[in-house]
């Protein structure tokens, strides 16, 4: 097998090899690592990391569906200050880019996390606007243009970081979330965060999820993921993380060909927690098959067929 | 260390109406695992698809270093377990291994009471063993709904210790709850070990309260990674501070906490 | 097993049980007849149908995904004339409610499909609103509770038959959607459509659907879906027909205790062709065996759980 | 009148790279199956979820109506065709059938030219069996990429008929494509059936054109229902009027058309 190139550059974020893990699957890293090479990983987004430390939902907090699952944490987690003072000190010199999700139900909230971060060593935020936003009833930032562009402002007035924006899935067209953020400055855009789904317990006759509501995950979502990837790679000029139920490194080329630079797995570390270095072997082994010397070349190869 | 793998299984009989025991030979975990811990499984078959999706959480009911086996005793209550109870012998099990943290034995503890109900029994061999071999004076108290139920049962009499069994039905021991015991307990005791169906630890674990005992019972959730990574199997558990509890992980932290601090869904 | 009531009434529209099929998953009805007694089924939505024939999109029409699979029919049909000459006459007599699905690029479109079909002797009509809106560069109806209310006005005028309005899931917020539907008119909302999605060929190098984009429907929408009913339940006072992913009986429970007053059943006819029969026997027995005298009892006992 | 059983495999045998043939007992079915019909199938395991999720349609290799057996003949080309090659005698299948409109018989034909290509092959058997027995004089033309990979080639050396094979690797017959022997025909021939890729068929009604020669042609299409439900499984026939081509379903109206009115992908 001949080498190939799995650099890739996002909009000047250098990931040694486009395979990263997606936010709240994969903890901070450090709970993988008796499966995992984490050296040999592209990213890592951790765990999304609110202001104030949360306690997250009640349980159960999962369900499984078919071919996914439902989750409701609640976003359980430390607090940004203890991340910066406890963990990062502890996974900051690993070889994979420590890209931090952040969190917030109003857009200070927003600008106040990447303010805190923005003196770190981290290497990237990730900025989740599937939130709810408390001052417009709920309704989560992704979900309309203006507001999902007013965070990425907030943020980008707080930090030089690589900034990715995460969209949301439960929107009707996806493109103008992403041009607004991407006219917001967002460097980067990765898709897609969870869709809004429920499973009930015919036996108890209510909702599995203590929360009622959970998100979507895993391979049942792939096909909406992958579309909105294709629809997105069209519509910005800007790099592109696709997720949404990759399991295998077809999965993960099926990202690519629709566009994506690099992919984030998810859920898939549930089932096989060796699922990363195994499709990063794929991956190159894939490119090798098909005479491509870099990744880079099957980017986006879908699109114009 | 715990780790990932996949080999065949050795044996698999149905041991109750519902109930499998299944024998793996893993010896890369085995030589590891410690009493009270457990592994996260999927079958692997030729048709495995993305449905079912997720794992299973199995606690260790025989731990055999030398044969480099272990044994898991199940109940079949879900689609995941079903498919589990018809694989046979070559049938290949994708195992990750051993998780969380166990129970724990005191030097300090003599007598020692230990309860488990339906399926929670299954956890618990390896620890009365151990207990027995420490020399501790083990009362041993069995619930179920039925004799066919009680897992292990020739196994426990084996042992030199103290044995009471209740049966929902009657078909063994006492009938009722097996709770019912604690009532008439004799003698004091230094400790509780205890798994089983929340209402039954909840009970115990107020007794405990009561009755200034301590002691440690083994939880169960739902779990999507069985690594610390998901934050989906928390537990409410009591600690000093603000709030005066906090969620910690079943599968790491746990499955066993220590038994008056749990809260049970209350 | 004691007789258990079956029969529903959808806000005029009697089914003599909840049981219906989905629309361009049952053909007519006549194509499932070696498989199924139609007799005994609530009602058939019969294939979308337009005001001209189509011819429908090249193939490759459909692609498999997890738990799922995507199509790209194209509304294939013979058109709403040949339909009330040639078909209808086949099916009128049956003891099933003949539902006849109609889809249209305009609102004209809508009005004069609804004006032709007043004329006969279907028994309702249900409003495909997730069809592109020509006027609109292509959005669809379904997506803005304005364009969905004028369709459904229009309709409205034109026949006193019980309407449906079938909404599409690829939106932000469904109820607003419901709530604009039941304002202009419908008698019954049914749910939901198909989620927008992709499959690509990793070897082609191209997505597998001719159409490129295609329609997700089966298991892996369910959770979206049963979400989707057991919000719209809350948010309107009209019946509600759920539909997206059930294959077995337990799901269609999951739909009724979310709120669904009727079930219909689509993908899952391709997978067995005998499920809408097994479903009917597993709900009586589902009330049998939890002392329900009638399935109208579980409508909606997970909402205030 | 098709119908839907659940019926338990009798034999499953590897018979060429890739290649394997199934034989089930399903008297019911194979009572009405005609030559050119296939049957809509999905494997039947204990894990058998939602994934993957649709049927597959497999021609008729083998009509036993005296034994009520039927042999199916396929390729493993995909997750589905993977899965179904693993399952033993025993293991069961949920087959839909017969389904289709298979090859008809003109008793005005008599010189009959049979076309088969790779596992296109596998419902030429009854068809050929047929032709033969009602003494058709029979040019038989079989390709396939290597030897190993020409289904029932010993089976069809039994019957009196003219029999060619072209392999692309040459391991068996001429190399290079079946195709190749239109050229050579010496003897005027009334009727052509084929079945095989797509390429080949192409050349074939092109030929049937040029040489005014009718025929049928089996095809290929992704199946959803199978009984005419949901348009997924169109082609493209040609007809006279407006567009001169309409969508016809590969699953009720085929999958065998006349050949030369087949637009193949153009
Ligand atoms: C640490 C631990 C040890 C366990 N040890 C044993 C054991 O030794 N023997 C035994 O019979 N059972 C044990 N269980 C419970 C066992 O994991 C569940 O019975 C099993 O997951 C049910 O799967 P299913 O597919 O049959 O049920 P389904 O209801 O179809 O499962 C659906 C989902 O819910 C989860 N789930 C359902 N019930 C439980 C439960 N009680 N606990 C955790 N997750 C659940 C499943 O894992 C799955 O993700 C243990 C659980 C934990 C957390
Ligand atoms: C009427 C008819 C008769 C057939 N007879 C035979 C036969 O006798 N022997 C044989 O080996 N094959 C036959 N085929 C082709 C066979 O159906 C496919 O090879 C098979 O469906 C592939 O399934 P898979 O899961 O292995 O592939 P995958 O690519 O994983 O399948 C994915 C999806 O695409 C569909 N698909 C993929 N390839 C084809 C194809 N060529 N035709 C139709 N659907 C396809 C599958 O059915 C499935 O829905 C026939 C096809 C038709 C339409
Ligand atoms: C248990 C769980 C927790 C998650 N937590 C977060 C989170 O904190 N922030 C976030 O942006 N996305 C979160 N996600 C969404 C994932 O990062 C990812 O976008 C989504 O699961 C789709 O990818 P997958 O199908 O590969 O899992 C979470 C997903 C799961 C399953
Ligand atoms: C092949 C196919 C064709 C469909 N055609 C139509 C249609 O013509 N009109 C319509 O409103 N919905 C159509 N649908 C959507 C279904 O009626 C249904 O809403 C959707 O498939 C979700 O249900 P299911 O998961 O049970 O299939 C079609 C679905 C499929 C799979
Ligand atoms: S199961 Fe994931 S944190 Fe415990
Ligand atoms: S496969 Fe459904 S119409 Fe042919």
């Amino acid at each position: 097998m001949s080498k190939v190139n799995l650099t890739v550059d996002l909009n000047g974020l250098e990931l040694q090899n486009p395979v990263t893990t997606a936010s709240g699957t994969f903890g901070f890293g450090q709970e993988y690592k008796n499966y995992v090479d984490l050296d040999k990983l592209g990213g890592v987004m951790v765990k999304g990391t609110t202001l104030q430390p949360k306690k997250g939902n009640p349980t159960p907090r999962i369900a499984e569906t078919p071919a996914g699952m439902l989750n409701a944490i609640g976003l359980q987690n430390p607090g940004v200050d203890y991340f910066i003072e406890q963990i990062l000190p502890e996974i900051k010199d690993k070889e994979f880019k420590t890209i931090v999700n952040i969190s917030g139900n109003t857009i200070e909230d927003y600008a106040k996390l990447a303010a805190k971060l923005a003196k770190t060593e981290i290497d990237a935020i990730e900025i989740n606007i599937s939130c709810p936003n408390v001052k417009k009833g709920g309704l989560a930032f992704g979900t309309e243009a203006d507001m999902a562009a007013s965070v990425v402002q907030a943020v980008r007035a707080e930090t030089s970081l690589p900034l990715i924006t995460k969209l949301s899935p439960n929107v009707v067209d996806i493109t103008e979330i992403a041009q607004a953020v991407e006219e917001a400055g967002t460097d980067i855009i990765s898709l897609i965060n969870t869709l809004l789904g429920m499973k009930i317990d015919i036996e108890r006759q209510e909702p599995i999820l203590a929360n009622k509501v959970g998100g979507l995950s895993g391979p049942a979502i792939k096909p909406v993921a992958v579309r909105m990837v294709y629809q997105v790679a069209q519509a910005v000029d800007i790099p592109l993380i696709g997720m949404g139920g990759i399991s295998t490194v077809e999965d993960a080329i099926e990202f690519f060909l629709a566009g994506a630079n690099a992919i984030s797995v998810g859920t898939a570390n549930f089932v096989n927690p060796e699922v990363t270095m195994e499709i990063l072997a794929g991956l190159e082994e894939y490119l090798n098959e098909h005479d491509y010397q870099d990744v880079n070349q099957i980017v986006g190869k879908a699109m114009n067929s | 260390m715990a780790q990932r793998v996949i080999k065949e299984i050795i044996d698999q009989q149905k041991i109750g109406p519902g109930y499998f025991k299944l024998v793996i030979k893993v010896p890369e975990i085995v030589a590891q695992a410690k009493i009270g811990q457990f592994v996260h499984i999927k079958w692997v078959a030729e048709d495995s698809g993305a449905d079912p999706l997720l794992r299973r959480p199995i606690s260790l009911n025989r731990i055999n270093p030398a044969e480099g086996t272990m044994t898991l005793v199940y109940r079949v209550v879900g689609r995941g377990t079903k498919v589990l109870s018809k694989l046979t012998a070559g049938d290949k099990l994708d195992i990750m291994g051993p998780l969380g943290t166990g129970f724990s034995i005191s030097e300090d503890t003599n007598r020692v009471l230990v309860i488990g109900g339906g399926v929670g029994i299954a956890p618990l061999y390896p620890l009365v063993n151990e207990l027995v071999k420490q020399n501790k004076e083990v009362i041993l108290l069995l619930g179920a709904e039925s004799a066919e139920e009680v897992i292990d049962l020739s196994s426990f009499e084996e042992f030199d210790l103290e044995l009471k069994v209740a049966t929902m039905d009657g078909s063994l021991g006492r009938e009722g709850f097996v709770t019912d015991y604690l009532a008439e307990l004799e003698q004091e005791i230094d400790y509780i070990y205890t798994c089983g169906p929340m209402p039954m630890m909840k009970v115990i674990r107020d007794w405990a309260i009561d009755s200034n005992v301590a002691g440690q019972a083994s939880l169960e959730e739902r779990m999507g990674c069985g690594t610390g990574a998901c934050l989906s199997c928390v537990c409410q558990v009591k600690i000093d501070g603000k709030d005066g509890w906090t969620y910690k992980k079943a599968c790491t932290a746990g499955p066993v906490f220590p038994l008056r601090e749990v809260i049970f869904d209350e």
